[in-house]
């Protein structure tokens, strides 16, 4: 057991950190995808005799976002079910800030100490999915209907691989504590077991992350900005910041669940976020190369595909913990 | 100035309003996104819902058809907006706005509609016009937020 | 180079159409006016379809002011004797403005006498579907809506028979279960409501209402006269404003006896060719963009900027290139230029080859587009599709072949070819316009080569343009078929009496619903964007007569009252 | 699989050699700030030394946006760049050459009423001597003796000149109310306004 002001401590500031991590990584994200689409994207030096007015760099971009949306009018429509549309953005956020505090970072277990952490964990990030649903389902508008109703499908079919393969390396090594799995021994088994199990883990993010084939709920040219149609100013800004804590929660949990001990140790840092920009570089790749699916494609890609490979992925790491 | 004030400027969203020019000036707005000018690089972004808008980019002279929806698109853009208008049509009405006798089918240019802060003469303006003007379009927006507070 | 008339094609005129006792002269350009009877209309319609094969290019109608109406029937015969087109023409009285309609026939006219219906008043007897096209829904009757979700709402009372129905539901249910797409979607960038009937995901009925663009250009050249009208034709449509341009001023050399100097040919040829390329270019992306695959989108647009760099290397302008002039071009090609822009084409060519060969094989590209949007050749020739559509159904119609606009597209001169493509959906569309643009590349480094190597005369002085001439110019534009109509003045050889606008979007959307039913609503975006639509080429349309006028501008003030109060609230 | 390679080649080729410019930073170390090519038809400008205000430009204007303002011994030629179309037929028409395309393109302002949208070139009107009404801007008239003066025959030359001198101050109306008339048959050389 760490001390406990220590952690009270690292609570309070892994919140700061992982919103600058989340940033960071969406900010890799755009750059990197605008530069295999053979542009500049936002800059990272900006032009010296720009830089008066537009600013020194723009890593912080995904930030200055959310700041300029927390700066703006907002507008509740007159139809939606305001009780509803108000709290659900704030609530999202809530269950994402809360979900990464069950993630480890480097030299911080934070709760991911707790009994059935990872759990609690995978609870968290559905619920604060869920509320990205419900909000917009209450704003009344035809096209957050169509995109909420996408989301949802296509979170059930996503959610099946993410829990299977998540829970088929907790099962291999016998405890659903991450802490206790992110500084977990590595032994010949459980590598291979990681490695399959995180290529399903990663193709169930894409689903949860939005990036292409399977970004139908925000698909532009069909649902105008799908769930997020109606909402504007704060309400969005919130929205925009639950995705930060989302992608940063979700390569988190990626990294200290398939590849400790990254997430163990704070002499891991640099290995970690070399990791995780990894991650990301392979998400990218998958997203500038893919145009979007249908959603029926989508879901069956998902059931026929990934939701089989994640039960014989499931069954291996039963067979692992039973027999090896 | 305060953080919120920068991030304005840092981060001007648009959203393209076409009301019923010739496509021109459209497809420069839309070339000023594509990777020869790249917009992005100021974290300029085309949003598809007018909610999320800073910035209204009208081009176009306003058809008397769609004089409501440019009004409602108007008011559906959050405070504090913009409007940039591009291109002849959009700034004076150009070649479809007779005054005698009048064309019946046009009203002329949208500042008779809604407020303009920016215009962007030309036909159809180069994307490097169009970014121009967008630019002066985020110095008065900033102006515009520093004024309510 | 002069245009002639072929000898074989009077002969052919005279025997095989040619009634006796109608009046017949010959035009241009193996172009043919018929005065006919308007009773006969619809079965000279039946006989030219099923005996020649021919096509309908265009049904209009021009204001003769106190001597009536006269309803004009443009035919395309260019599958049995080349370049001929003949015009019908039918008197019709102020008092008693009716004639049998051609829609019957076939469907292809339908939008067209709507419009004429709607806008000159005319009565096409038997016209299958007599709702307004271009004009608000509630036109000419009083407003008494109030705009509702995008969408306008009847109050009791104020409902006509010819009133706007979305696929003719009554007000009430429609506006339950249909789906309307626009006025504003980010799929299409301009105005239009296409709306939908779906069952789960599946459009089971679709319906298209245009007119939000409609700006009274026709109206606009009338005024303004040749020299200045070519100025406001390149502004139909700024994607394809140098089909426009060209168009125009191949119409308006008809009327007169033109001779355009061979330089000034080869560089309308050329920028004719860059336009298409910058077109079907962009519409690719276009289409990656609303599948969703912004990286096609950038790489595609990436490559455009070059051909709009020669664009604008060569007339100063990258959309509206303002060198069109009525015998000839206002600007020369320098012999550098063409030697510059030609190496830049190679090296285009190579590019667009490799990537579009890409996009044409990428599995998830093929799966969104097979068999999406489908569209049979039977379909095609009764919807009468054009350009691309119309090539993707395995129906091989292109202007330039059938019908050339000028020697340049003669095979002796330039070497290409015309493509088409059985997949019939939006796929193979695809392809057609890929292939296209290679071939595009062909002829724009041919026409380069000649621009190289000589020098010479581009532009020669119009002559005076005899009264009461008429015209008919053809093109094929990036999206189809273009396709003007002229009549001079009687009155001011500056003038003309009237000029009708036939544009390739006007045919490729009215089929559209065609191709919607059965899709995916994912799909619709797709379909729609699959016949690259150009609503600001299809609602140019106008042929107001000033009498009505007056009181139609009425119907426009209280519209603006009526949205000025709206907002006030 | 094999195109999504092709593909993914292709991309990675994109990353080392964006095509951006570096519009609108100024300071271009190593991509141009702009395309520009040779004739780019952008402003237009008119040399006020050169125009002589005989309205060429206004009749041949297809947007509408040359307009002419006659205001007490002033004419006003103005070109309003809110409903100019760069078309360059004014460039064209101009007899003189005085109006020209330029290669700026740069051009956002904020009203309607900014200097920096309209070219404007004011011209001193002669107003004539019995009706007071303008008729003519003076540069015209005299541009028009020149022209006039260059390409006459010799033997007319002096009672041409006497003639221009005669008419000169009254407007056409005037002349043909007051009887001032030509000696010679100039009507094929001298174009006076309105005449």
């Amino acid at each position: 057991m760490i001390d406990p002001i220590f952690t009270i401590v690292s609570l309070v500031l892994i919140i700061p950190i992982a919103l600058f991590l989340g940033v960071i990584y969406q900010y890799f994200f755009r750059k990197l995808s605008a530069r295999f689409q053979w542009r500049v994207g936002p800059m990272l030096r900006m032009y010296g005799d720009l830089k008066p007015l537009l600013g020194t760099t723009r890593l912080l971009q995904p930030l200055y976002d959310i700041l300029k949306l927390f700066g703006k009018k907002t507008v509740v429509p007159e139809v939606s079910r305001k009780k509803l549309f108000v709290s659900s953005p704030y609530l999202s956020l809530l269950f994402a800030i809360l979900a990464v505090l069950f993630i480890p970072f480097p030299g911080m277990p934070l709760l991911s100490e707790a009994p059935y952490s990872l759990i609690i964990a995978s609870y968290l990030l559905i619920a604060s999915i869920l509320f990205t649903i419900l909000g917009p389902v209450a704003s009344g508008s035809p096209w957050a209907a169509i995109g909420a109703r996408r989301e949802v499908e296509l979170f059930l079919v996503s959610e099946l691989g993410f829990v299977l393969s998540v829970f088929s390396v907790a099962i291999a090594r016998q405890t659903l504590v991450i802490w206790e799995i992110s500084k977990g021994e590595q032994t010949l088994y459980l590598a291979l077991l990681s490695v399959t199990a995180g290529a399903l883990m990663l193709a169930a993010m894409m689903g949860k992350l939005h990036i292409k084939p399977f970004d139908m709920p925000e698909a532009e040219a069909e649902i105008v900005a799908g769930p997020y149609t109606e909402y504007s100013g704060k309400l969005l800004g919130t929205y925009y910041l639950t995705k930060v804590f989302m992608l940063y929660a979700l390569v988190g949990l990626f990294i200290s669940v398939f590849l400790p001990p990254l997430a163990s140790s704070i002499l891991w840092l640099p290995l970690y976020i070399v990791a995780a920009l990894l991650i990301l570089f392979l998400l990218t790749a998958v997203q500038v190369l893919n145009p979007r699916y249908r959603i029926k494609n989508a879901i069956n890609w998902y059931l026929k595909v990934l939701a089989i490979l994640a039960v014989v992925n499931f069954v291996i790491a039963v067979y692992i913990w039973l027999v090896l | 100035m305060g953080i919120i004030d920068k991030a304005r400027i840092y981060s001007p969203w648009l959203y393209h309003l076409h009301c019923g020019g010739c496509n021109g000036c459209d497809i420069e707005t839309l070339a000023a996104l594509a990777p020869r000018f790249d917009v992005e690089r100021f974290g300029i972004q085309l949003v598809p819902s007018p909610r999320h808008a800073d910035i209204l980019l009208t081009t176009g002279c306003v058809p008397k058809q769609f004089i409501p929806m440019v009004k409602r698109i108007y008011e559906q853009v959050p405070d504090p907006k913009v409007v940039v208008a591009v291109g002849s049509c959009a700034c004076g009405g150009s070649l479809f706005y007779d005054d005698a006798p009048e064309n019946y089918a046009i009203l002329g240019s949208p500042d008779l509609l809604i407020p303009v802060d920016v215009y962007v003469p030309g036909c159809a303006p180069k994307p490097e016009a169009i970014i121009n003007g967008v630019v002066q379009g985020i110095l008065k927006l900033a102006e515009k937020a520093s004024k309510k507070e | 180079m002069k245009f002639s008339a072929d000898p074989n094609i009077v002969d052919f005129v005279k025997k095989e159409i040619y009634a006796d006792g109608l009046e017949y002269t010959p035009l241009r350009e193996n172009r043919v006016a018929i005065k006919v009877k308007p009773e006969e209309l619809d079965k000279l319609a039946e006989l030219f379809m099923k005996k020649f094969e021919a096509r309908l290019i265009h049904a209009t109608a021009v204001d003769l002011e106190v001597q009536g109406f006269e309803v004009l029937n443009i035919y395309d015969f260019s599958k049995v004797k080349e370049r001929l087109v003949v015009i019908l023409k039918a008197k019709v009285d102020k008092d008693n403005p009716s004639f049998p309609s051609v829609a019957k026939v076939t469907w292809q006219a339908t939008w067209a006498e709507r419009e004429i219906k709607e806008l000159l008043g005319l009565n096409p007897v038997g016209i299958p579907d007599p709702r307004h096209q271009f004009l608000p829904h509630e036109w000419p009757n009083a407003v008494e809506s109030g705009l509702t979700g995008g969408q306008y709402k009847f109050e009791s009372g104020s409902q006509t028979k010819e009133m706007y129905l979305p696929l003719k539901m009554p007000i009430e249910e429609s506006y339950q279960s249909l789906i309307p797409i626009g006025p504003y979607h980010p799929g299409v960038i301009e105005g239009q409501i296409v709306y939908v009937k779906v069952e789960g995901e599946q459009v089971v009925a679709a319906d298209i209402k245009t007119g939000f663009h409609h700006r009274g250009i026709m109206k606009l050249i009338e005024r303004r006269g040749y020299n200045k009208g070519v100025f406001v034709a390149e502004r139909v449509c700024g994607i394809c404003s140098a089909a426009h341009g060209l168009t125009y001023v191949t119409c308006a050399e008809n009327l007169y006896d033109a001779e355009v100097p061979d330089r000034a040919m080869y560089i309308r040829t050329l920028l004719v060719e860059l336009n298409r390329m910058h077109s079907h270019l962009l519409w690719v992306g276009v289409v990656a963009d609303v599948i969703g695959w912004k990286t096609g989108f950038m790489l595609t647009w990436g490559l455009r900027e070059r051909v709009m760099d020669i664009i604008e290397a060569i007339t100063g302008n990258r959309v509206n290139y303002g060198i069109w002039r009525m015998g000839g071009v206002s600007r020369d090609v320098s012999q550098e230029l063409a030697a510059k822009a030609r190496r830049t084409v190679d090296a285009l060519k190579e590019e667009c080859g490799k990537l579009l060969t890409l996009v044409a094989e990428h599995p998830v590209v093929k799966s969104r587009l097979i068999g999406v949007g489908p569209l049979t050749k039977a379909q095609a020739f009764d919807g009468g599709a054009v350009g691309p559509v119309a090539r993707a159904s395995n129906w091989k119609i292109d202007v330039r072949a059938d019908n050339p606009p000028h020697a340049m597209y003669d095979p002796k001169v330039i070497s290409w070819e015309v493509i088409t493509d059985d997949n019939c959906d939006t796929y193979g569309r695809t392809l057609v316009r890929v292939k296209e643009l290679l071939v595009s590349c062909g002829i724009v480094s041919q026409c380069l080569d000649y621009l190289a190597k000589t020098t010479g005369e581009v532009r020669i002085k119009p002559k005076t343009v005899p009264a009461g001439a008429e015209a008919v110019g053809l093109n094929e534009a990036p999206r189809g078929e273009l396709a003007y109509y002229m009549r001079a003045s009687e009155k001011d050889s500056n003038l003309p009496h009237a000029i009708r606008i036939r544009t390739p979007s006007y045919r490729n959307n009215a089929i559209i619903p065609l191709m919607l039913v059965g899709s995916n609503l994912a799909d619709v975006p797709v379909v729609m964007g699959s016949t690259d639509q150009c609503l600001a080429c299809t609602d140019r349309v106008e042929i107001i007569d000033e009498k009505t006028g007056s009181r139609k501008s009425l119907t426009w003030d209280m519209l603006v009252n009526l949205s000025r109060r709206l907002s006030k609230q | 699989m094999s195109t999504e390679i092709k593909i993914l080649k292709q991309v990675l080729s994109n990353y080392s050699k964006p095509m951006t410019l570096n519009y609108p930073s100024a300071v271009s170390p190593d991509r141009k700030y702009s395309q520009i090519p040779a004739g780019l038809r952008g402003i237009p400008e008119r040399d006020n030394d050169k125009c002589i205000g005989c309205r060429a430009c206004y009749f041949v204007c297809s947007g509408r946006a040359t307009s002419i303002y006659d205001s007490d011994a002033k004419r006003k030629v103005e070109i309003f760049l809110f409903r100019c179309t760069f078309c360059a037929h004014c460039q064209e028409a101009c007899p003189e050459e005085a109006i020209k395309m330029t290669d700026k393109f740069e051009i956002a302002v904020a009203k309607r009423e900014d200097p920096s949208a309209r070219v404007v070139t004011e011209l001193d009107l002669l107003k004539c001597k019995i009706c007071g009404t303008p008729y003519a801007s003076k540069k015209f008239v005299d541009r028009a003796y020149e022209r006039l003066m260059e390409k006459i025959d010799q033997k007319v030359k002096e009672t041409v000149s006497s003639d221009f001198k005669k008419v000169d101050g009254y407007c056409p109306d005037c002349r043909r109310a007051n009887g001032v008339g030509f000696d010679t048959h100039t009507k094929k050389h001298v174009w006076l306004e309105g005449a």
